[in-house]
């Protein structure tokens, strides 16, 4: 029930394959496609990023202008899966109504279940989260619900039926990184279904920090979107999370609270010949 | 006949099916998702569920998100 | 005189060279040779690093064993710069003598500078290190001083015509990360040559915020010779220092006090149809 | 004849080069850097720079470090 | 519902009473009984800490010593409220009832609600705590529930009728601090009940340092009971408090970014006489 | 030569006094006095200290206002110690000689030397000060210089002489806090002559905490003068230092990993009586 | 007559009630919450509330704690 | 006769003390340090000299600082 923080270094980078649910995937990070300056530079980015998945939300169509270019259209020749989300749903009610229509406009029964419960920082209600976990699961849905670094939250989330538990970093679109990452941490030492983090991750830093802990993979949407340079931040949010995943497979050095030289102690030279023997 | 559509009156032809009234719209039904008065309908029956009076219709579509 | 902390994005990856005196890197990761288990391993990780330049010790030999393996032997296929070291020397006199018999030895009239004021600690004495770096530039030495997160200290050194400045992160061995980040990130705002951070950085996360900081390179031993498999964690260094740099460039987003919706605000999905209007 | 060298005390025929110690010792001199009495001898002079008594020689070669 | 982060300064100390349901407390600390090596120390502690209310737990008796020293003997004398817990409860329904019986052995109606969900870490199950407020709350108890700094959970705490929220700063027993003080300090923005930081807490700076942010009061007990002198702790841990609140009613200085001399710019003295304009 | 980062706590706090050279301090905090919003202010703000030594500066008299109120005059009932600075010097010879108009001015032979390096961030040239304190020393002044969180330059402070060494815990007038406190502590363990934080503490947590780690006193003065009520600033302000303090005597109990309960984990009163047994 | 005592089987005079119960082991009735077969005894009934066979008490203590 | 006090120039009598000048405005010499062509004069000596053409006095005030 119970992962490694420090796993033996194992395998090769290239079995280091993630599963969730029926889906495998050699990239452990996942992107969302919201707020890009524009559609060409959001598939720039997704391309630069390397992730076998994206994430897209649901909503009412505009009949003012029923034709206008969908987000799909983009998507489509990148060959990622999409992870549908529940976002905007305050109440069980509500998200699973959202997840039954994005099965729909989708095609997939994968959802990434958000049920916030304040408006101001956009915290999840993991309480309605649990619950409409439980009923997704029971409907069939492959659900990765969105939580707090709360530990008991996501043990609940696991027992419902989750496939995977994304608690956030920090709020949503703050880019301030790994706020609680004891929490994280905590959750990861528990929880036996794979931990994505999801949500604040600011920089390629924090990502890396992350994976670091044995985080299993990481959903990034903002610090992409927003950067000025969405593609090459990107690639570099692409490097960030390899470069922890790496790390967390070749097992860091322990900390030590003393110095130690990295040159040999002995056979110093000395500061005159004189001064020899 | 009136119905609502997101939320919005809209005045339509008795007998028209979901599927004509998108099409109407240039709305392509592989792209959306349909609720008729909070019951979906998938897309194979679009062509064959008409409204009526009072309908409520929900069209929701896939958009950027994260 | 000063550089920026947030670049306008430029240029393509391929175009970003460090240069430093009159040697030009690809890769931003310097690697320390010390304190592997073995010469093989360490070709192995020096080759994972992707470095260009690595660092080396001058010792008086052991005349008990004088046949002894050379680092030199496996290092000469590697076709790295070499960058030898004054480890162990606290005086300037005895650093100077070292940097001579190091450039008699090596070839190169490169040399990491290095001069400790505390044993337990390996702290620099960074007094001692300006005067040190007066006189080896005066010799025509290219040099690379070590020294604390002091700002006064690495500006000294500047004007004392170091070719780079390199502040540690951490105590020599100790992997405890970037402890005075903010010193580090003064130094970057305030010093005109390039500024390596050397000493102390554990895991690839620390490696990629001091470059999203502006650090113009990391050098790293340690955290690579004592993981359980140092290829690999060489590789993570690797792109963890991609991919701070990418971000440095890419320019991130600014983080933000409140959270903000990656999802649409407007059509979100009404809990009921009913409720509809 | 005595010298000092890397601090310990040796004896050696009067009249040896620095090169003909080294080589004596299979010291590969493309490999070490050396001092005689606190003076870097370059390497092209080992040849014929001969050790008299007392002298002190260090004899320093490259070693793994960080 | 919002409370102010930095109130304009106000009143004298001896105005700033907080108050909690039908109770007024002089001290911001409250202080619990377990884990002392005496009695006799425990009330010197407390006596120390200046604190008006402590608290106690309930357990089956042991009839094998039904004339074992009660911690009632020792704290009848000095006067302080009692505040008993649910601590070992996991469930709703074991928590109500050990509520009950805590009511019924110390004729209060005060109630620390803890329910637990996970033995490791003692971490707060928060959606049982919120249902077990309700009842309790139903019942005529003035409930103070432990909780995790889960801010939805904090809210749905005070919507269920919850006197005061009590998040944890880290795990019971562990003196780690603060580890999530940013999640605190969403709590006290937007909870309008006080808002009490139990458990983890380890030196007076950790207290002062949650006081500061608007945090109304503390619940310490390990870091005292543990100190090699608990009662000049218990008397460090006081100063704590007060210090904290006295600055957040004095209103800190705003952080700034750039140095700021404290001696004036002008007229500096000259090198020399010789030097003057 | 070396202090103990966590003493046998010992004595009552009544025999915990401070020496530094011939003067005996019951307060271990030190004030400045710039920066206030009037003089009445900073008298009421020094009495709410309990400060026993205040720091002054030495300029130049404005000739076209030699009746302007002095200082002086308001200091000179409060009891004070004087502390006079070298603020603004940055040379050595600049330093000395404020040094000794200031001796001449205030007829007190301590001062706080400050040589600065940096105009922009204020901070220390240590290696001019060092050479300032060996002169100052030699020339029978007791001297308190204002230092960088550099390991060896305290080390070469207290060779130099020293009375004492002054770290800065961040920029002055910034109210940061203790940015680099693994420096400031490696200085007290390192160190023999008393450690007084100087310079950049924001609020009264900051105190406590560089108390808790053995500092033996700290010096502030914007966080202070530029908070909204800096007399109720001044009151936390010494709350905090005798709170960090006395923790740093009673000994902290020891950061634990692993959550442990406050409450005895026996006879926990069960669910229902028809469980028991 | 056998009654469970937090838990622990003991033998008991029939018509015992729970104050005499309390008063022969020295328990301070002022000290203590009394539940029998679940349900919480007051104070002031542990006097006239008699004990019967297969009954199940509690007898609840404080404790220092945190 | 031109002197220059804390930078600027100043006209003053000949054979003027510097105690007469600082009196003459008003400032108390308790409470100031003086430095005359560099080198401080005590306050004891501030009766007895006499200022001349060409000098560079300083007078120095204890102001507020940190």
């Amino acid at each position: 029930m119970t992962k490694q923080a420090q796993p033996q270094a194992h395998g090769q980078p290239e079995d280091d394959r993630l599963t969730i649910a029926d889906r495998t995937f050699s990239s452990r990070l996942f992107v969302g496609t919201g707020k890009y300056p524009s559609f060409e530079t959001m598939v720039k980015a997704i391309q630069a990023s390397g992730t076998e998945m994206v994430t897209v939300a649901v909503r009412y169509m505009n009949l003012d202008n029923p034709g206008a270019e969908s987000v799909l259209d983009y998507l489509a020749p990148l060959q990622c899966h999409l992870l549908p989300n529940t976002a905007g749903a305050t109440t069980v009610k509500q998200a699973v109504r959202m997840a039954h229509l994005a099965r729909e406009a989708t095609g997939t029964n994968w959802i990434k279940l958000e049920v916030i419960g304040d408006d101001r920082t956009l915290w999840p209600d993991t309480a309605q989260t649990v619950e409409a976990t439980r009923v997704l699961v029971e409907e069939g849905f492959v659900v990765l619900p969105y939580t707090s670094p709360d530990l008991v939250a996501a043990i609940r989330l696991e027992e419902a039926g989750a496939a995977a538990v994304m608690p956030l970093a920090a709020p949503i679109g703050t880019g301030q990184g790994l706020l609680d990452w004891v929490g994280i941490r905590r959750i990861v030492e528990r929880v036996s279904v794979p931990v994505v983090v999801d949500a604040g991750l600011g920089v390629p830093s924090d990502a890396a920090k992350a994976m670091e802990m044995g985080v299993d993979a990481v959903l990034i949407n903002t610090a992409i979107a927003l950067a000025q340079d969405p593609p090459k931040m990107a690639a570099a949010m692409k490097y960030g999370v390899v470069a922890g995943r790496q790390a967390y497979l070749a097992g860091r050095m322990p900390v030590r609270d003393e110095a130690s030289p990295s040159s040999p102690a002995a056979g110093v030279i000395r500061e005159t010949a004189a001064a020899g023997s | 006949m009136r119905v609502t559509v997101n939320g919005e009156p809209q005045d339509i032809e008795p007998g028209t099916t979901i599927r004509a009234f998108l099409e109407a719209r240039d709305i392509d039904i592989r792209r959306v998702a349909v609720a008729l008065n909070d019951h979906i309908v998938p897309r194979e029956r679009l062509g064959d569920t008409r409204l009526a009076d009072g309908d409520v219709l929900e069209i929701i579509r896939v958009v950027a998100g994260g």
